[in-house]
């Protein structure tokens, strides 16, 4: 008869007007400022630059091998490499990037330069709240902006953070044991070079 | 007490107009009537407003506006200060005047038809013998103002939305009309509170309201039907159709001129809601009579408000027609139906109360209708489709 | 062949004027870019007798961004997050579509797991779609909003599922070549497995508010009919095809991937109309299910990727290979020449819906204005892929 | 080469590229028909069509029993640009007295041309693709091919497509008409010598090219 399937129809809006009071299921809003989607473990949003130990300068592994300027689809990535050499993670003399600046406005949190990177030194935060006022200046960010320290990986990506630290800890034992095998091939006694603190193998799953 | 609060704004009036010197109460009696009807409807359009947003939010499992103020509820005082402070946009080639006309056109006539209506016991602005004849006569009229509107813009598409909204308030006007007419078959009367007086005894477990006869029943939805499309509420929405001629008449109005183009829309719905109530709903009267102690006025306003809660159920459920298939409903199956309701009407007044009564006007309404629907809905398409599977 | 598929297109420089009875004026109406119901910057340039649609162009390229010169200019794998801003409601066909041509050209191998990963990504994606496009289309219906709501509802679900296993809801850039990036999180297969349970549920549902209103029957049956022989020349693939009768769905036909382990139908519709193109989504979605349901079930455990798939460097042999998917909007394609180097020397991408949008004026001719609309929402386009 | 039906990559079933050009050739004598290999794991080779017979060669395809390739799923164009080709020939060389086939690579100059590719498949029969390929004389004033729309309706857009970014004619095209550019736009932008416009980004990224332009093109509005 003419009308059913407008009855039926009515009837599923008025349970759904009826149940978005009872089931929370139902009704999937999140008022954003108060309440949080919960971050998922892969969450991606823009690359930072890792650092180890303290000093954001010091500590950075990115070797400016520019191997994730050359791959990022947009091109948003500008690297300077430095002049100079200085000692790395590794204990290996490498070069740094003088500039390290990412373009947020072209930037398209596509993780490209993360999976590329051999150096497990650009790693995707999952700060999103990430507008600005200023138009061009404010867009560009820079290395120290860029620059977060380990232990903030470890906190947003607990499960990579360990994966990673434990190919950093394993390279640099290799690096290591081959300086000592070189060493003693040598048979010079000299003071070989400490290398700076590992970071450790384990990382601490703070939650 | 009951009484007195019953007739609380009436004694409360006559009062305030006693307190003037004698050359100034016919004045201090019209603006004493007038001026609370511009206030309480405009003011329920605001709620109205944001009762529908939050309503259609609910059936759609948003919040629906719910910042400003408690629980949103002051949300149309953000909109109206939005649509104040907008830039008052005019087409470089519109006709400027009738452009600007067109939404004061609009709101005028959907403010003058609540002159008749009666909102509760002695609560009629003005008792015409003929209210029911003012109603329509004045709400027609709303017609002019959009197609001043669709004229003036300038616009391909407002000029569409001028047209289908022409050619649906005509066409819908003759069933509204012809609907209400059974009502005054039966009440005798084109005054609308002999209407509901006529509609003010309770016999049996139902008050002896029109809509609790077959004949007004279906008197009741036809004229529901035609309402909407009278007031463009979806399904009936055509003029408007945003999705396909973006907003019709008004496309070009942007600002204030908008929000005018809104009250107007919102204060027909109202008027022609409060219409209904007065035909078929009991007016001010009570569903029982142990209810009769609460105020009438509160019972037209519970009433208006249950109406417009049903508008914007339909609202948050239905598509819209398509033009053809809007003139073909109004034509083919409004119109037949209602002439039928006429005689249904006739029956009902003349066969004697009882069984016989009951079933010869059911039979007179549900016959024609299951017929002129499986007409109108065409009897392939009742069929329901199956679809065959590739392996 | 009939004389209206030798000479397709009308004249363009037919310009409004009086129609033949020289009675009423033609009114030439540009619907578009900015319209509400075109879905994206597209304009539909049409002519209407009365509201009658006597002529209709349509006209793209708003978006245009030349998608395939970027990729001939950049590496390889750099063009696979690009390929997710095609259909951006599917990225993840796109993905596989983009990774399978690349398998093809370079001859990599996809581990069983990651091709069972693509397989309930890609029908999570094809559910999600579907679910949105009918909400579309009762938009451009006009029921304000409520089976849409009610999509997005559903689609929010898929979305954190998406967003739990690649990082990112709609732009997933999830799919490697030989395989995928990163495996499912724990307790991911647990949670799809939940949504594929519930999904009927809310079909059902679906199907009370919508299948049998009588204003959407009146609306869409009858309207915008595609003939299949229209449909099978002008290339017209997807549930537009399948709606239209045209048997040809490429999970049964190329079995790409793993589909031939699945027992699932392909539903047909017989009038190619309006109605047909919804209720084909609507079962398509339900065979979908029985996909995920045995897919769920049977993944197995073991690499994500093919170890011979390298990341960067990555250099085909010269040579050409074009390869297609089944995505939900009709068949995704890509076709890929190398002349050795890091870059593909020609990228191209057959879009489906740029494709469907070629019978657009054949399916509007005669109906109204309001139809045309819904017309082009159940043809199901996305601007991003249209104009690439 | 072998019939066997992968899962994937398969002609038809019935037939190899090579019976269907002895096919064609069978009915079209006059048709010059050339198979145009592919190294790649995909195996995807094609056939390369003269323009007279593009049309009746298409029909053919499309109508045949055996065949009945009646959808177009792909047509695009390719630019070849004029290039120098490094083919490796195996050549004899006498050194010591002893003869020794020796590799050396010769460079060959490709004159440029631009191409039009069809790829093919049968609804009806489920097999494909057949590749077609049409090759025009040079990039510049021969760039004319004959249109394939009137045989299958899909490449209509694609053509438009083919005509808009690559510059290819096609005669018997019924609205051959720019269609993702805008149609005051002269240049083709998919040929591999297009040089785009100083201006043609507008806004400018930091540390781009683009900045550098913008700041000569627009110098007022550039800050940064």
């Amino acid at each position: 008869m003419l009308g059913e399937g407008i009855i039926k129809g009515m009837g599923e809006t008025a349970r759904n007007f009826l149940g978005s009071y009872v089931s929370k299921k139902r009704l999937t809003t999140l008022q954003y400022p108060e309440e949080r989607a919960p971050q998922f473990p892969n969450a991606r949003q823009f690359p930072f630059l890792v650092y180890d130990g303290e000093d954001p300068e010091q500590g950075l592994r990115c070797v400016s091998c520019q191997i994730c300027e050359k791959e990022c689809p947009p091109k948003c990535i500008y690297i300077v490499k430095s002049k100079d050499k200085r000692v790395d993670y590794k204990g290996q003399m490498q070069f740094y990037p003088a500039t390290f600046n990412i373009d947020i406005s072209v930037c398209m949190s596509c993780q490209i330069c993360v999976e590329v990177c051999p150096f497990e030194s650009i790693k995707m935060d999952t700060e999103f709240e990430l507008s600005s006022t200023d138009r061009f200046a404010g867009l560009l960010v820079r290395k120290p902006q860029l620059a977060k320290s380990n232990d903030h990986y470890r906190k947003i990506h607990p499960h990579d953070a360990a994966e990673s630290d434990a190919a950093l800890a394993a390279e640099v034992a290799k690096v290591q044991a081959k300086a000592k095998a070189d060493a003693e091939a040598k048979a010079k006694a000299a003071a070989a070079k400490v290398a700076p603190a590992a970071p450790p193998p384990e990382a601490t799953l703070a939650k | 007490m009951t009484e007195a609060l019953d007739q609380i704004f009436v004694t409360l009036k006559h009062w305030l107009v006693s307190l003037c010197p004698a050359e100034f109460q016919v004045l201090a009696s019209i603006v004493l009537s007038v001026a609370p009807i511009l206030m309480v409807f405009p003011g329920l359009f605001a709620l109205v407003t944001v009762i529908e947003r939050k309503g259609l939010g609910r059936i759609q499992n948003r919040y629906g506006p719910n910042r400003v103020g408690p629980f949103g509820f002051l949300q149309f005082v953000a909109d109206g200060i939005k649509a104040l402070i907008k830039e008052d946009v005019v087409p470089r080639r519109a006709d400027k005047v009738i452009h600007f006309l067109a939404p004061l056109a609009l709101v005028l006539p959907c403010v003058v038809v609540y002159a008749v209506l009666p909102f509760g016991r002695n609560m009629t602005l003005t008792e015409l013998d003929a209210g029911l004849l003012f109603f329509f006569a004045v709400g027609a009229s709303t017609e002019l103002a959009v197609f001043m509107a669709g004229w003036s813009s300038r616009n391909k598409y407002s000029l569409f939305g001028a047209m289908r909204a022409i050619a649906q308030m005509i066409s819908y006007e003759i069933p509204l009309i012809l609907s209400a007419v059974s009502v005054v078959m039966i009440a005798g009367s084109l005054s609308l509170p002999k209407i509901v007086a006529a509609q003010g005894t309770y016999g049996g477990w139902l008050p002896d309201w029109f809509v609790f006869t077959p004949w007004g029943l279906a008197g009741f939805l036809l004229f529901m039907i035609a309402a909407s499309a009278e007031s463009n509420r979806a399904p009936f929405d055509l003029p408007e159709g945003e999705s396909e001629i973006i907003a019709g008449y008004y496309i070009e109005y942007s600002g204030f001129k908008f929000a005018l183009f809104f009250l107007g829309e919102y204060l027909g719905l109202f008027a022609i809601s409060g219409l209904a109530i007065t035909l078929f709903l009991g007016g001010w009267n009570a569903p029982l009579e142990s209810l009769a102690w609460i105020p009438s006025w509160a019972w037209f306003f519970t009433k208006l408000i249950a109406l417009i809660l049903l508008f914007i159920w339909t609202r948050g459920t239905l598509p819209r027609l398509r033009q053809d298939q809007l003139m073909n409903f109004a034509w083919k199956f409004m119109l037949p139906l209602t002439l039928i309701n006429l005689v249904a009407a006739a029956l009902w007044h003349y066969i004697p109360a009882g069984f016989t009564r009951w079933f010869m006007c059911g039979l007179m309404v549900v016959g024609p209708y299951c017929l002129l629907g499986r007409g109108i809905a065409g009897k392939d398409k009742t069929s329901k489709r199956v679809y065959r599977f590739a392996d | 062949m009939s004389a209206t598929l030798e000479t397709p297109a009308k004249n363009y420089e037919l310009r409004p004027k009086l129609s033949d009875d020289g009675e009423t004026e033609l009114l030439e109406v540009s619907m578009g870019p900015h319209h509400p119901s075109t879905h994206g910057v597209f304009r539909m340039d049409v002519v209407l007798d009365g509201e009658r649609v006597v002529r209709l162009k349509p006209v793209f390229g708003y978006l245009h961004r030349n998608h395939e010169k970027i990729a001939e200019g950049t590496s390889y794998l750099s063009s696979m997050p690009y390929t997710d801003r095609l259909d951006y409601f599917c990225s993840l066909t796109n993905n596989w579509a983009y990774a399978l041509a690349v398998e093809k050209l370079a001859g990599l191998q996809v581990p069983e797991r990651a091709e069972y990963i693509r397989v309930i990504t890609a029908e999570l994606t094809r559910l999600q779609n579907h679910t949105c496009l009918i909400g579309f289309l009762m938009q451009d219906m006009g029921a304000l909003g409520t089976p849409l709501m009610y999509a997005f509802r559903e689609r929010e679900k898929i979305l954190d599922l998406f967003e739990a296993l690649t990082g990112a809801r709609m732009m997933c850039n999830y799919m490697r070549f030989g395989g995928c990036r990163v495996d499912l999180p724990p307790g991911w297969l647990a949670a799809a497995q939940r949504i594929v349970d519930e999904y009927p549920r809310f079909l059902d549902e679906f199907e009370t508010l919508l299948s049998g209103n009588e204003i959407i029957i009146a609306r869409s049956q009858g309207i915008g009919v595609l003939p299949r022989e229209l449909a099978v020349n002008a290339g017209i693939t997807g549930p537009v095809a399948r709606a239209a009768g045209v048997d040809y769905d490429l999970r049964k036909v190329d079995k790409y991937g793993i589909y031939d382990r699945f027992s699932f139908r392909v539903p047909l519709g017989d009038h190619g109309d309006t109605y047909d193109r919804y209720m084909i989504r609507i079962l398509e979605m339900r065979e979908s299910l029985k996909i995920l349901q045995q897919a769920l079930k049977d993944i197995p455990a073991g690499p994500i990727i093919d170890p011979k798939a390298k990341l960067r460097g990555f250099r085909p042999k010269a040579g050409e290979a074009y390869g297609r998917i089944e995505a939900p909007k009709g068949e995704l394609g890509f076709y890929l020449i190398s002349d050795g180097g890091p870059n593909p020397f020609r990228y191209r991408v057959r879009p489906p819906s740029f494709i469907n949008l070629t019978v657009l004026e054949d399916m509007c001719l005669g109906n109204t204005i309001a139809d045309a609309v819904i017309t082009l929402g159940s043809v199901d386009i996305v601007l991003g892929e249209v104009d690439r | 080469m072998a019939t066997a039906r992968t899962s994937q990559d398969c002609l038809t079933n019935v037939e190899t590229l090579e019976q269907i050009k002895d096919r064609i050739t069978h009915v079209l004598p006059g048709a010059r028909l050339e198979i145009v290999p592919n190294e790649s794991p995909s195996g995807q080779r094609s056939l390369l069509v003269d323009h007279e017979h593009a049309g009746a060669i298409a029909t053919f395809l499309r109508d045949d029993a055996e065949l009945r390739l009646d959808y177009c799923s792909n047509a695009t164009g390719v630019d070849w640009p004029e290039a120098v080709v490094k083919t490796k020939i195996k050549k004899p060389v006498v050194t010591d007295g002893v003869e020794k086939e020796v590799e050396e690579t010769v460079d060959a100059l490709r004159s440029g041309y631009l191409e039009a590719v069809y790829h093919l498949y049968s609804v009806a029969k489920k097999h494909g693709p057949v590749i077609l390929r049409l090759r025009t004389g040079n990039r510049t004033d021969k760039v004319t091919l004959p249109s394939l729309t009137p045989v299958w309706r899909s490449c209509e857009y694609q053509e438009r497509e083919i005509f808009d970014l690559f510059g290819i004619k096609f005669a018997g095209h019924p609205d051959l008409r720019r269609i993702l550019m805008w149609d005051g736009f002269v240049d083709h932008p998919m040929r591999k010598d297009y040089v785009e416009p100083d201006d043609f980004e507008y806004e400018p990224t930091p540390h781009d090219a683009v900045l550098e332009r913008a700041k000569t093109h627009y110098p007022s509005e550039v800050k940064t």
